[in-house]
């Protein structure tokens, strides 16, 4: 089938099979890996992207539910040269360690801050708890979306 | 896992008796039951196509009768296997009484599931299971209280 | 050198550049032309014989391209699965390693074990044909339960009563007479759950053949690239040597479980040398809960002797340990000189005795896990001696205290073994008692009494023995690997370096740590340099990362190398300088004559080496390049206390972290930043084993019932509180760096303190693990 | 996954020919149970009939009869919404933040997981389903495991909520998936008390005997004593039946102080 989106502001046309997923076509048809897959039953969150503005697991959206869409990936979030200021903030606090689930925990929690911009400590553990991390505790990431929701 | 259950059947104890062990009656009683054949005296084979919430999966089903004590009590050994789903092992004990033109039967089935199904549906197991046998014994009950046997 | 990137500072993380813009690069990221997917057919039962696999539907299946079975893999000789630390029984034999074929051949012995591979030309082709292998199984009486393995049916033909080994370490009889004259004994059953590793990244692994050279290359999400090269050549003689590249790109986390040789990478390199084209797997998250390495499952019996003045006179441990179905690359050394050794603690308990049988069970192996057999060690430890403390009724933190290691009694020797180098354990507690302000810990329990809460406090005074060494040690007890560390450090022309560690990083920081490092000691930018890691075709060997090694050993070996450069550059500098090398000092990253002194910068001595227009040839060689191997004199031993402080709500069962502290002694640090990030996960997965984390076999069908984040439950960020981290100094005495390693500390300190305190606020002395909300509950009302 | 067909439906009545026209067809709401089961191969539709090109089946209005919410409105939109807070505050607590972007209300309770949340707002606040072709009670819709009144091939169309006087929900979330262990929603509606509970039986439930001492008596202690028969309640590695039948008291409690503190 053919499936029509706009990833990172650049429109494609692709032609897929219908049980393709959204992660599937990111990764593999175009080429942006940064979109990670942690697990099969939507619970990791290392695939999280933005479909209309709002964070999605891309593993559990069907490229055909995606078409027509706008889709930004986390290689599309920065601007130019200059970074996101979440992802400033993830390296500023060491909010990452391996790197795996980064990519999906700054598309969380851009949404979560987007959505509301004066999170406590608390609720940003609530709002990004589709999202494992192995390596950091949270701890860090905490901190992280504190900082960035100053700055965004 | 273990339950028990029983049923009050509107029928004499050997009629009830003979009835479950009439391929047709058994695949009217099993939920999804697609197909049930007598390979040997004491052994069936059946094909059910299982709904469970999201999960639709074709089951093969072996079923051997055992422990035979007619007409008071027999032992069904279950094997299944769903290939991707997973497989199935249970037995169910069913024992009969006479209450005079009413039979009553009491069951308890025992079993375990393994592969995908069990894997990732854990959660599921025992209430999926439990469904499937009390939902078995009662179409049972109810094909003889609509005078369907 | 002091700077904002030298040795100390939180340098922020290089690596981090491309991880945050996704651009890392990890093993499923990578894609060859050509390219084949590999999907494992898995046994669905624990045990059970396999009397024939019928092949044909597979390979029917539109799209694959080729379908194998063990028998395959055999034919072509590739050879077992090995298990590299030989362990030897209490009588002197050698442990029973069963034969473990990559693919089952005969028979399985697991949920999830392969017996069947197929190839196609899509992963979904690929699943099809995998889903119509049909395999005759003759189901068998499965072996679940640690406890009872030794009295189940026999899994292996060579392994009676299903025992690998019956271990012993210590005096028994000084330990007997010492209970047999102690005033108090605390006795505790213990039972240590199985953990499932779960790093974020599933295993994956790409194979590639180049019928031109007859050269191989596997991209496999490895901790230790050499050693998995090693294993696959000499033992499971996928490729000689030479001819094997083995290159760990970006790997998402590893905690152990990717430190191990497994079928999976195996079949993928043998397969695409027998296809000519190249294989790729990936593990969904089903198959790593089901076959990478799970960690800890002990059973233990503890006790614990103390005298009329409270100081600890003997300990007596019984353990088995679950080895699962087969032995794991490095399996049978976690319950022994990982776990057995370390019971001594903080203590000066003289006289220890320790017993441990390995047990084979229809499970998945068990090996490392983050810690590997220090935590299981420290909880035992801990869970006594918390538990003496309130049986004597003495304040648990007093109990401890008199019974520490004394700082003038270093280099300390165990009864278990070990030599501590250096340690101060009362400072560390003595921060710890203050950061958690446990002095105002009775008005807190009021508060939280008056509000229909229990609340507890629980202490953990751990230690760990680090960066597994000396080599001739290790290989006298077994090893079969040296466990030294490679580096190579190459100064380019104009003066950046490119340094090349046999470490790993995975999460770690190497690229940022090293080049501190190297920095510092040169004197050059810290932009200047660059780390190397993880490709068996750069570096000439090294031993990876686990074990908290890297900085100790690996941090030396760079230490070791650098140190060469510089002798090297000495020389080069007293040449240019018209000075002799001896009055050559070399500081700030000037090589300096102190005759003249007249100096130059270490570019421009780089510079010279390889632009050597007048250098006396005969005497100095051009180039700036040197490798070191380093063999470290004896463990790093990290210590520290951890309080952790629980809310329990009795009519729910929910156990809430309202604070946890951990100061850790790890030596000197080299970047804060990274260290404490380090404690911070640790923590997180020692909190996730004492309160959500349980890997569970069904008793009946052998399934793995926790197969997926539906029923594993991960710790998330709402389950976790902020920590209190600090640490104290008493540097290693034996490295150059004086450093120790803090990688598993938070992992093996915190689980006993989590669970201390889940006791004391419930006043009970045995409480399962985890500590569920239901198993809280139960206990809670003395059900 | 298996290959299958997707649709695209653009009314009610389309989707429900191309249902009907299909050998194994499901209908593909937000999708959050169904493309996992699909990936994991444990379901294999022919057909896959997708609703959310449908307009006008999601959104959120006031009718005189309560809060209706369209079959395809997403949980965020629900839990974003302010005319029932207990229903928003419900909503706000089901799987995650991506699950409640995607997943719909019609979704969910067409496929009545016992351990779905919504199905304890449908009986706690006394709701009704509309469907193509009818209105069901609520009290009448779930009738077992994953078991509905639906007929095959009917779609939920919207689900109106009466608006309580007062209402608040309480749930103890399986701590690795995130459904409910139990739930309890519990309203007052000035005329009478409701309890709905979910995650506890093989469907949501009513639970009598809370609501008749609560009638009686609104306030913790007229509940406190309840025992409650736990022989049919979900059993799995979280929670025996018995955990959960001690959870729903103290589920309903914690509710009940909601509503009175």
């Amino acid at each position: 089938m053919a499936v029509k989106l706009n990833v990172n502001s650049v429109e494609h046309t692709l032609e897929v099979p219908s049980n393709t997923l959204l992660s599937e076509i990111l990764r593999d048809h175009l080429n942006l890996t940064g979109t990670h897959i942690g697990c099969d039953t939507s619970q990791c969150g290392a695939c999280v992207v933005h479909m209309d503005g709002k964070s999605i697991k891309s593993c559990t959206v069907l490229a055909a539910q995606a078409d027509g869409a706008d889709v930004t990936t986390i290689e599309g979030i920065a601007n130019g040269g200059e970074l996101h200021p979440m992802q400033e903030a993830f390296r500023n606090n060491h909010a990452l360690q391996c790197g795996f689930c980064t990519p999906g925990m700054i598309m969380s929690a851009i949404d979560l801050v987007q959505s509301n911009d004066k999170l406590s400590a608390q609720e940003i553990r609530e709002g990004l708890d589709g999202n494992f991390c192995r390596c950091t505790g949270y701890h860090n990431i905490v901190k992280a979306v504190l900082e960035a929701q100053e700055q965004m | 896992m273990e339950q028990s259950g029983e049923q009050l059947i509107q029928a004499i104890q050997l009629d009830v008796w003979n009835a479950l062990h009439d391929p047709e009656v058994l695949k009217k009683c099993l939920d999804g039951c697609l197909s049930m054949e007598r390979v040997s005296d004491h052994q069936f084979q059946a094909v059910v196509s299982a709904k469970i919430g999201p999960v639709r999966a074709k089951f093969n089903a072996l079923i051997h009768v055992e422990n035979l004590a007619p007409p008071d009590s027999y032992t069904l050994v279950v094997d299944v296997k769903g290939g991707v789903a997973g497989f199935g092992k249970g037995t169910a004990d069913i024992s009969l009484s006479s209450m005079g033109d009413t039979t009553n039967l009491t069951y308890t089935v025992k079993g375990h599931v393994g592969g995908r199904l069990a894997q990732i549906g854990s959660r599921l197991i025992v209430s999926a299971s439990r469904k499937m046998a009390d939902s078995f014994f009662a179409n049972f009950a109810k094909l003889w209280a609509e005078n369907q046997v | 050198m002091t700077t904002e990137t030298g040795i100390g500072a939180s340098v922020k993380r290089k690596e981090d550049a491309r991880f945050i813009t996704g651009k890392g690069r990890y093993t499923d990221d990578i894609n060859l032309v050509n390219q084949t997917y590999l999907v494992f057919a898995r046994s669905p039962y624990a045990h059970a014989k396999i009397n024939g696999i019928d092949l044909e539907p597979a390979k029917a299946t539109p799209g694959v391209v080729a379908v194998f079975t063990g028998k395959d893999l055999a034919a072509d000789e590739i050879g077992d699965l090995p298990c590299g630390w030989m362990v030897k029984s209490k009588d002197g034999s050698d442990m029973i390693s069963p034969s473990h074929p990559p693919i089952a051949i005969d028979k399985v012995n697991y949920v999830g074990e392969p017996y069947a591979l197929v190839i196609a030309d899509t992963p979904d082709a690929a699943r099809n044909g995998a889903e119509a292998i049909e395999a005759n199984f003759e189901v068998l009486e499965a072996v679940l339960s640690t406890a009872d393995a030794t009295s189940g049916p026999q899994i292996h033909e060579n392994a009676p009563n299903n025992r690998s080994y019956d271990w012993e370490l210590g005096d028994k009889d000084a330990t007997d007479t010492a209970f047999d004259n102690a005033a108090h004994i605390t006795k505790l059953d213990i039972v240590n759950n199985r953990l499932i590793p779960n790093a974020i990244e599933t295993r994956a692994a790409l194979g590639d053949f180049d019928s031109s050279t007859g050269n191989y290359t596997l991209y496999t999400t490895s901790q230790n690239p050499h050693v998995e090269r090693l294993i696959l050549a000499a033992f499971v003689n996928v490729a000689p040597e030479a001819r094997l590249r083995v290159i760990s790109p970006d790997v998402g986390g590893g905690f152990g479980s990717k430190i191990f040789v497994y079928a999976e990478e195996t079949a993928v390199i043998w397969a695409a040398g027998k296809l000519g084209r190249p294989v790729k797997w990936r593990a969904e998250r089903t198959e790593s809960f089901l076959g990478d390495a799970h960690g800890r499952d002990h059973v233990t019996h503890a006790e614990l002797a103390i005298d009329d003045d409270g100081k600890f006179t003997g300990l007596r441990v019984s353990t088995k340990a679950n080895m699962g179905a087969y032995l794991s690359t490095f399996a049978s050394s976690v319950p022994t000189y990982l776990y057995g050794t370390l019971l001594a603690g903080q203590y000066t308990t003289p006289n220890i005795y320790v017993e441990v049988q390995a047990v084979f069970t229809n499970t998945c192996s068990v090996d490392a896990y983050r810690g590997a057999g220090r935590p299981e060690a420290t909880f035992v430890v801990e869970r006594l001696v918390e538990t003496a403390a309130r049986e004597l009724n003495m304040d648990p933190a007093e109990l401890r205290r008199k019974n520490f290691i004394p700082p003038d009694a270093f280099p300390y020797e165990t009864p278990v073994a070990l030599t501590y180098d250096t340690g101060n354990y009362g400072i560390s507690l003595d921060k710890a008692l203050d950061l958690a302000d446990v002095a105002g810990f009775e008005s807190r329990r009021s508060d939280s009494e008056s509000r229909g809460k229990k609340r507890g406090l629980g202490y953990s005074c751990y230690i760990e023995a680090c960066g597994l060494a000396p080599s001739q040690v290790a290989i006298s007890l077994g090893a079969g690997v040296g466990l030294f560390e490679s580096a190579e450090i190459r100064v380019d022309v104009t003066g950046s370096v490119t340094a090349i560690t046999g470490s790993h990083s995975h999460g770690q920081g190497h690229e940022t740590t090293f080049a501190q490092l190297i920095s510092d000691r040169f004197g050059i930018p810290f932009e200047s340099v660059d780390v190397v890691h993880g490709d068996t075709g750069r570096s000439d060997y090294g031993l990876g990362t686990y074990g908290s090694r890297s900085i100790a050993v690996g941090g030396s070996a760079l230490m070791s190398a650098a140190d060469k450069i510089i002798a090297k550059g000495k020389k080069i500098a007293a040449h240019m300088l018209n000075s002799n090398e001896d009055n050559v000092d070399f500081a700030d990253g000037r090589f300096t004559a102190a005759d003249t002194n007249e100096s130059l910068a270490f570019g421009e001595v780089a510079f010279s080496a390889y632009v050597p227009g007048n250098f006396p040839l005969e005497e100095l060689e051009p180039g700036l390049s040197e490798k070191a191997f380093y063999d470290p004199a004896n463990f790093t031993y990290p210590a520290g206390a951890h309080i952790c402080e629980v809310e329990i709500d009795p009519d729910t069962g929910v156990t809430e972290i309202a604070q946890f502290v951990a100061v850790d002694d790890f030596g000197n640090v080299i970047n804060p930043m990274i260290v404490e990030g380090q404690v911070h996960g640790g923590l997180a997965q020692g909190i996730g084993q004492a309160l959500l984390e349980h890997g569970i076999y069904d008793a009946d069908s052998g399934n793995l019932i926790t197969g997926s984040y539906l029923d594993y439950a991960m710790p998330r960020a709402d389950h976790l509180p902020d920590f209190t981290v600090d640490t104290t100094v008493t540097p290693c005495t034996h490295n150059p760096l004086g450093v120790k390693g803090c990688g598993e500390a938070g992992a093996i300190g915190s689980t006993a303190a989590v669970m201390n305190a889940v006791t004391d606020a419930l006043g009970v002395i045995d409480m399962p693990m985890p500590a569920t909300p239901e198993t809280v509950w139960k206990v809670a009302r003395g059900a | 996954m298996y290959q299958f067909k997707h649709h695209k439906s653009t009314s009610v009545d389309h989707a429900s020919e191309l249902h009907s026209n299909s050998d194994e067809g499901l209908y593909l709401a937000g999708g959050m149970t169904l493309i996992p089961s699909m990936k994991l191969r444990l379901t294999a539709p022919t057909d896959l009939i997708d609703l959310s090109s449908i307009e006008g089946l999601a959104g959120i209005s006031n009718s005189y009869a309560g809060l209706r919410i369209g079959a395809m409105t997403r949980h965020c939109e629900v839990s974003a919404s302010s005319e029932i807070p207990a229903l928003a505050s419900l909503a706000s607590l089901i799987g995650d933040n991506q699950v409640r972007n995607r997943g719909t209300i019609g979704g969910s309770l067409a496929n009545n997981d016992p351990a779905a949340d919504y199905p304890a707002a449908v009986l706690g606040l006394g709701a009704t389903i509309h469907t193509n072709k009818r209105d069901i009670d609520g009290d009448s819709f779930f009738l077992g495991l994953f078991e509905t009144a639906l007929d095959e091939g009917e779609i939920i169309t919207a689900v109106t909520f009466p608006i309580p006087k007062r209402a608040a929900y309480a749930k103890f979330p399986n701590p690795a998936s995130r459904y409910a262990i139990v739930g309890a929603m519990v309203s007052d509606s000035g005329s009478g008390i409701r309890v709905g509970i979910t995650g506890a039986g093989a469907c949501a439930f009513r639970a009598r005997a809370f609501e008749s001492a609560l009638n009686k008596d609104f306030s913790v202690d007229a509940i406190s004593a309840i025992e409650i028969d736990h022989s049919d309640f979900n059993v799995d590695i979280h929670a025996s039946a018995e955990f959960r039948g001690h959870l729903i008291g103290a589920m309903v409690r914690q509710a009940v102080v909601q509503l009175t503190e």
